[in-house]
């Protein structure tokens, strides 16, 4: 591509990033109406898809497309700002603008009527334009901005109902995990312009890039004039990862996504389903090199791991957005896994179809829970509308929306014929593929992975079958036989496209083989592996005959007999239930200690600094008063001495001067008689 | 004891006595006719000590004048100075009473004390004036006024422009001041 | 005769009355009388005297100057307390004590 | 009359004019006052469009400053001690231009906040504009004796604005104020003395109060008790080592660091807003530049000594002051404390000695000087409505005040150091510079920046959970309706105030080279004088 198409490229991945800040701006500054903004940003982020379109057409398999400019110098060091597009980033600004469009139609009715929607929509566009900012940047440094702002309007947005209390301490929550990620983030970034002295994603990260360039010798981590104890490396991959894990809810830091879900349901299916949580699986993809064997390893362990955890706990929830929460913090586990164990490609497939699948499930339970609520405004029920123990049946209402969330559901359990079938198998199968190499302990990472996707299969099933089928358990509970509606129109037009895309067409034309699909193909430069593998026919024939069977079982617990095994009371299901009791944990250990640390530090602070300042101070004034008073009795006190005696007699004398003749007469007589007296007796003597 | 004697003791008791009683007595008007008394019986004590000129002007100033003007004082103006603002306090032995009574007293005994120590009947000058002694037969007027013309001259002179200043300044002073 | 000292002993005992009016009494002609009264006693002291001294008869005329001034005192000072009676409502010597402090 | 004296002496001149005015007039004073401020202001600006960064590095030589003003002012023949030299000497380079424009923009910001100040108007305004003065001139200054005269110039006004104007306990801040910061320049004038006879000129061959020439080792008279080559010492203590740690106190002070920093507490919660404003945005900067003018280039060589100290000095105070920050109930005193942690960031960024470290300290003197004034006069907005600010007594405001929210928000987020406002860069330059260190000069361990990165988490908890608890949630006050009807939104005056602020914390974050163009050239050049030792 020549130098003009890639300025034009860019200047059109450019316009579709800041037109949603347009909307940001344009609502917030110009005053109207509170419900103001809708048209204007529906607008907007159209344009935006339409010239992603464009860029992804123009850049899909061709050379990277990198401008650059001049930002800003410190010292000797010059920071650029600039456009970095290849393939990934150009499918990533794709998917986002295409999910954000289609959830912007779909809150168009899903929010109507709220008082603030104006904010909505604003709030809606600085999302949209951080999250294009993060995948089109070229700076590591402006792509840590980008991440902070999209973690600041998903706090934002989070606390959109700022009145409740549970979504304020919930935003809060989330920016504070992000903003501990984001230290992992910044440290690595401080150790990567130690080494390398730039922040340029392309100089660094690229095919024989910085990075790839840096040699470890005699445990030292070499970069031409640079070096560092090697350890660093471990500990650069360590802190990017940890920045990823936060804001992709990973263990330890998942905690804050299911509380997120206090934020508007369309909120939670762009942000933290489709794309915001990707964001970390996307900062992986784009700085993949740095990290070395160990640092994968980790990652492989923490995504298995948070997958395996977060299934469980999916299991007992009732709650059907954290039902979804939980499963997505499962799905990103996945991506990880595939990450760590080296399917770059493949997380990224996976990261793409989870996205439709995962929004499609958010918006259809969204419609589901916009009817609930419905009901309970109309009866003015005392019910929690998002709990599927009330639902039931839902089927014979809202047919559009059982039909297109039973095909997410399905992309989830991976059956064959969906695009999760596709990328779920590529992970499974890569994983297996990668633990080949591996030794003894880390052989459990994929079977825990198998494991986990039958657990998937499990509870999203359970709640397809619980909310959709059998009867309307809400009658039973108020003696009364309701009826729902189907969603409005707009919003069934967003599932059914949505749905569209839970199919396997759009991926690949082969919908058994993963290897075919345009995705993998346009990413994976590494991957070479032949259908040779035993792994490739075992895998998936296992995981879906087991599904179908799980899924079987959950048909027959909660439609067939209608009544499951109980139990609530074993200790596991506790475990489960508290979400294994990290937000216990965390709230006693970490919240709990650092407010105790403050409050005893700032008792220190005043006790023991200010203590001992103001005893300076209180000595000072006491030696002070000691010298005054020395100076006071001792030098003064010659010199008051005589004036304070004549005041003595003076105020004895004055006794005398009552004013009264007589008395002075009495005085003058009595002087005059001792007068003669006294003569007499000298006299005398 | 001669007549002489007796009748100079009655003197002397009736100044004593009743000044006294003028010190004594609560009635303010009372104390001024008791007063009046007093003052004829010094006059009756001046003729004992040969001087029956003095005596008789005690009786004209004095009785006449001073009392005569206290009283026609006390009647021209007003009537209130008359009757005490506050009834008198009751006792004569009153605690503001004591200092002037101490005084008064330690007073008189170092009086008497030094007139005993003095003996003054047998003082210098008095011994070498035997020519100088009036006897109760002289005529003290005539060297008086011989006297007052001669070497009193100028104090008599500025006693009686002193006088008229006096008499002056008092008429200025009771006068009843017109509001201006 | 009379011996000097039985009129010494009067003007004494007179004097000291007098002192004692002067002294105590709450009543500015009480203590105008006390004054008469010493005055009296020194006028008595002075004629006394002036038995031995026939010829200058000083104690005689100045107990005659005594006596004038003493007539001249008590106009003035009668005209005094009527004068502060009418400022004060009282002659009462204690309560009149602006010179105090 | 150059531009530097126009731009000092302004304010004076109108502060006279207010003492000569009768106070019929004195509703007016204040638009006296915000006349000489905003010619004050647009000199300033006119100084910064002017300026050129690349030229007029300056640091240690006279030709490289701009505006370069210099007059005999006191010339005595002291006989054997020789004669003494004290200039008049003002000139700016891109260490002191910053300050100007900040210093001016956030005077105008505290006058607009004045129009709260009720009584007694003259004296406010003459000292207030007195204090504007002493502060430029602190800024200008290059005679070590005229920056000390106009360094303790600004105490008087400050003692009395705190004194008179202040809260409850104001006099016990006031004092404790003044004591404190007297306490360190006391001490400062005993080494500007010691620097004045071990220094001559070299023309003359007097000895001087010339800082450029205290920074040259070529003219210390030799054998003088802080030449470099001499070597004295004093208690044991090598001689310029130790005026070093004086020097660094009394400006460590002002800053404040821990565990100097008791005095700030204290004067904001008392002081009236405007002086809090003053304070928070100015005053503190006048520690650091003075860290950064005087102690580092007069004493190169003490500082690469004592930077590791100055380093753990710095992350201390970030994060101590942050942990104090979460504790507070008090609106104000919460402020007061974050503005210990993030002046905390500025000493890492010092301690460092390398361009982004010191870049960063400066850009995060500016900032937070936007920034904490910003703060400051959002407290005073409530507290002039309803004369409390403890969060306890507030919830939900966001419903009753939703543009204060904004601008509460805009703020918080600002100085907690989200991307697109200036705080951001600033600190993280200063951490990238602390953690550069080791790799360039190996002053500074990495650990530090790493533990200083943990204050961005703390400051991020403090302010978000203010804001939970202060704006979200349903309205509650604790003074009830009568509060309700008090809680009025913002006004014309406060939010043109406010928003200038915003503005230009947002454009500094987005186009950081406004400032960094101004004075890169001067970091080059005091990293290369610091190296030189």
């Amino acid at each position: 591509m020549d130098t003009i198409t890639q300025e034009t490229t860019c200047i059109l991945a450019l316009v579709a990033t800041l037109m949603p800040l347009l909307s940001f701006a344009g609502i917030l500054l110009v005053p109207g109406r509170t419900d103001r903004g809708a048209f204007f940003s529906i607008l907007n982020i159209s344009f935006s898809l339409l010239l992603s379109v464009l860029v992804f057409i123009k850049v899909w398999d061709q050379p990277v497309v990198h401008q650059q400019l001049e930002w800003f110098t410190i010292g000797n060091w010059h920071f650029k700002a600039g456009i970095l597009i290849n393939n990934l980033s150009a499918l990533m600004l794709l998917l986002i603008s295409l999910i954000a469009a289609l959830v912007h139609i779909y809150s168009l009715k899903y929010m109507e009527g709220d008082p603030y929607l104006f904010r909505y929509w604003a709030y809606l566009g600085l999302f949209c334009f951080s999250m294009f900012g993060l995948v089109i940047t070229d700076s590591l440094l402006l792509l840590y901005m980008f991440w902070e702002l999209v973690g600041f309007s998903s706090y934002l947005l989070i606390g959109f109902w700022f009145t409740r209390k549970a979504a304020v301490q919930a935003n809060k929550k989330a920016f504070i995990m992000n903003r501990l990620g984001d230290l992992g983030f910044l440290t690595g970034i401080m150790i990567i312009f130690t080494q390398f002295q730039t922040l340029d994603i392309s100089l660094l990260f690229s095919e024989g890039g910085f990075v790839s360039h840096a040699t470890i010798q005699n445990g030292f981590w070499v970069f031409s004039s640079n070096k560092m104890p090697d350890i660093w490396l471990t500990i650069a991959g360590l802190a990017f990862f940890f920045g990823a894990a936060a804001k992709s809810a990973q263990f330890p830091l998942h905690t804050w996504l299911p509380d997120a879900m206090e934020g508007p349901t369309s909120v939670s299916s762009l942000i933290h389903a489709a794309t915001m949580v990707a964001a970390g699986v996307f900062l992986l993809g784009r700085i993949y090199p740095i990290f070395n064997s160990e640092v994968l390893l980790v990652i492989a362990v923490i995504g298995a791991f948070t997958a395996f955890m977060a299934a469980t706990i999916a299991l007992v929830q009732n709650d059907i957005k954290r039902i979804l929460a939980f499963s997505t913090i499962s799905q990103l586990g996945f991506m990880m896994l595939a990450m760590g164990v080296g399917a770059y490609g493949s997380a990224i497939f996976h990261l793409i179809t989870h996205a439709f699948f995962k929004c499609l499930l958010f918006l259809s339970a969204g419609a589901v829970i916009h009817e609930m609520h419905h009901l309970k405004e109309k009866y003015k029920l005392d019910i929690d509308h998002q709990d599927i123990r009330l639902m039931g049946g839902l089927r014979k209402f809202m047919p559009l929306t059982f039909i297109t969330m039973l095909l997410a559901a399905l992309a989830l359990i991976g059956i064959p014929g969906t695009s999760g079938y596709l990328s779920k198998d590529a992970i499974l199968i890569q994983a297996f593929e990668w633990s080949e190499g591996q030794a003894g302990f880390w052989k459990v990472i994929p079977y825990s992975a198998l494991i986990t996707s039958w657990l998937t299969a499990f509870y999203i099933s359970r709640l397809i079958f619980k909310v959709f089928f059998g009867r309307l358990r809400l009658n039973d509970i108020c003696g009364q036989t309701f009826s729902l509606h189907e969603a409005p129109k707009i919003m069934t037009y967003v599932l059914v496209a949505l749905a569209t895309f839970c199919l396997f067409p759009f991926f690949s034309f082969n919908p058994l083989h993963y290897e075919h699909s345009w995705i993998i193909e346009g990413l994976n430069v590494v991957s070479n592996i032949g259908r040779v593998n035993i792994y490739h026919t075992l895998i998936p024939a296992a995981v879906n005959l087991f599904a179908v069977l799980i899924i079987y079982l959950s048909f027959t617990w909660y439609v067939k007999r209608g009544k499951s095994p109980d139990l609530s009371n074993s200790a596991l299901f506790r475990f489960a239930e508290n979400q294994w009791y990290f937000d216990k944990i965390y709230q006693n250990s970490f919240v709990n200690g650092i407010l105790l640390l403050s409050r005893s530090v700032f008792a220190f602070d005043k006790a023991v600094v200010d203590g001992f300042v103001n005893l300076l101070g209180r000595a000072t004034v006491l030696i002070a008063g000691l010298s005054q008073w020395l100076d006071r009795r001792v030098v003064d006190g010659v010199v008051n001495g005589a004036g304070s005696v004549t005041k003595i007699i003076g105020n004895f004398a004055r006794h005398f001067q009552t004013g009264r003749l007589q008395h002075y007469l009495v005085t003058m007589l009595l002087i005059v008689l001792s007068f003669f007296i006294i003569k007499y007796f000298s006299q005398a003597i | 004891m001669s007549v002489e004697q007796i009748i100079f003791y009655v003197f002397a008791a009736m100044v004593l006595s009743s000044a006294l009683f003028v010190v004594a007595t609560k009635n303010l008007v009372h104390s001024i006719f008791l007063f009046f008394i007093t003052l004829f019986s010094m006059a009756g004590l001046f003729v004992f000590a040969l001087a029956d000129f003095i005596a008789l002007s005690q009786i004209v100033i004095y009785v006449g004048g001073v009392l005569v003007l206290m009283i026609f004082a006390f009647l021209l103006s007003n009537k209130q100075i008359l009757d005490n603002p506050k009834p008198m306090r009751s006792r004569f032995l009153g605690i503001h009473h004591l200092p002037g009574i101490f005084v008064a007293l330690v007073f008189f005994l170092v009086l008497i004390w030094t007139i005993s120590l003095v003996d003054i009947g047998q003082l210098q000058w008095v011994k070498e004036s035997q020519e100088n002694t009036v006897k109760a037969s002289d005529n003290t007027i005539h060297y008086i006024g011989i006297n007052l013309m001669t070497r009193y001259l100028l104090p008599f002179e500025v006693v009686s422009v002193f006088l008229m200043m006096a008499l002056i300044g008092a008429a200025h002073l009771a006068r009843k001041e017109r509001k201006v | 005769m009379i011996p000097l000292a039985h009129f010494m002993f009067v003007s004494a005992a007179l004097f000291c009355i007098g002192i004692y009016a002067v002294l105590s009494k709450r009543n500015a002609i009480m203590i105008l009388v006390g004054i008469e009264l010493m005055l009296n006693a020194a006028i008595l002291n002075l004629v006394t005297f002036s038995k031995h001294d026939k010829f200058e008869a000083s104690g005689q005329v100045f107990a005659l100057f005594a006596i004038i001034l003493a007539a001249a005192a008590v106009a003035v000072s009668l005209a005094i307390i009527l004068n502060v009676y009418k400022y004060y409502r009282t002659i009462d010597p204690t309560k009149i004590d602006n010179l105090r402090n | 009359m150059s531009l530097l004296s126009l731009l000092i002496f302004i304010p004076l001149v109108a502060g006279l004019i207010i003492l000569l005015l009768p106070s019929i007039w004195q509703q007016h004073y204040k638009y006296l006052a915000l006349g000489a401020i905003v010619v004050q202001l647009l000199l300033s600006a006119y100084v910064y469009l002017n300026f050129d960064g690349s030229v007029y590095s300056g640091i240690d030589t006279q030709s490289k400053y701009q505006l370069v003003e210099r007059l005999p002012w006191i010339r005595l023949d002291l006989g054997s001690f020789g004669a003494l030299e004290i200039d008049y000497f003002l000139g700016i380079d891109g260490l002191s231009m910053p300050f100007l424009v900040l210093s001016s923009l956030v005077m105008l910001v505290a006058l607009i906040s004045s129009w709260e100040i009720k009584d007694n108007l003259k004296g406010f305004f003459a000292l207030f504009l007195l204090l504007d003065t002493a502060v430029m001139g602190v800024f200008c200054a290059l005679d070590f004796f005229l920056f000390y005269v106009f360094y303790e110039l600004m105490l008087l006004p400050l003692y009395f604005l705190i004194g008179m104007w202040g809260g409850i306990r104001r006099e016990y801040a006031a004092i404790k104020f003044f004591l404190y910061t007297l306490f360190g320049s006391v001490f400062m004038l005993l080494v500007i003395i010691g620097l004045y006879f071990s220094v001559t000129d070299p023309q003359t061959g007097n000895h001087t109060f010339n800082m450029l020439h205290m920074m040259n080792p070529d003219n210390y008279v030799q054998g003088s008790i802080f030449s470099a080559l001499a070597n004295q010492e004093l208690f044991g203590i090598p001689a310029r080592l130790l005026a070093f740690i004086v020097l660094f106190i009394a400006f460590a002070i002002k800053v404040p660091v821990v565990p100097l920093h008791t005095w700030l507490p204290d004067a904001h919660v008392e002081a009236p807003t405007p002086v809090s404003i003053i304070l928070a945005g100015i005053l503190l900067k006048i520690g650091g530049y003075g860290i950064l003018r005087i102690c580092f280039s007069i004493f190169p060589d003490a500082a690469i000594e004592s930077a590791w100290w100055l380093g753990l000095i710095g992350v201390v105070s970030i994060i101590y002051g942050a942990l104090n920050a979460l504790a507070q109930k008090d609106l104000k005193r919460l402020i007061a404390y974050s503005s210990v942690s993030h002046m905390g960031f500025v000493m890492l960024g010092i301690a460092s000695v390398t361009s982004e470290g010191i870049s960063g300290a400066m850009m995060q003197m500016i900032s937070h000087g936007f920034l904490s004034s910003m703060l400051f006069f959002l407290v005073g907005v409530i507290y002039t409505r309803v004369h409390d600010r403890q969060i306890p007594n507030f919830r939900g405001l966001a419903l009753i005040m939703p543009k204060y929210t904004t601008f509460v928000m805009i703020a918080f987020f600002a100085s907690l150091g989200l991307p697109g406002f200036s705080a951001f860069i600033a600190e993280a330059f200063s951490l990238i510079g602390a953690f550069n260190s080791e790799s360039i000069n190996g002053l500074l361990p990495r650990w530090m920046a790493v533990c200083g990165s943990l204050g961005m988490l703390l400051g991020a908890a403090y302010l978000l959970w203010t804001l939970q608890r202060m704006f979200f949630g349903k309205t509650r006050l604790w003074g009830g309706e009568d509060w309700r009807q008090k809680l009025t939104d913002l006004n014309g005056r406060e939010i043109f105030a406010l928003t200038s602020l915003s503005v230009m914390a947002l454009l500094l974050g987005i186009i950081p080279s406004l400032a960094f163009d101004k004075m890169n050239a001067s970091v080059l050049e005091l990293i290369r004088l610091v190296n030189l030792r």
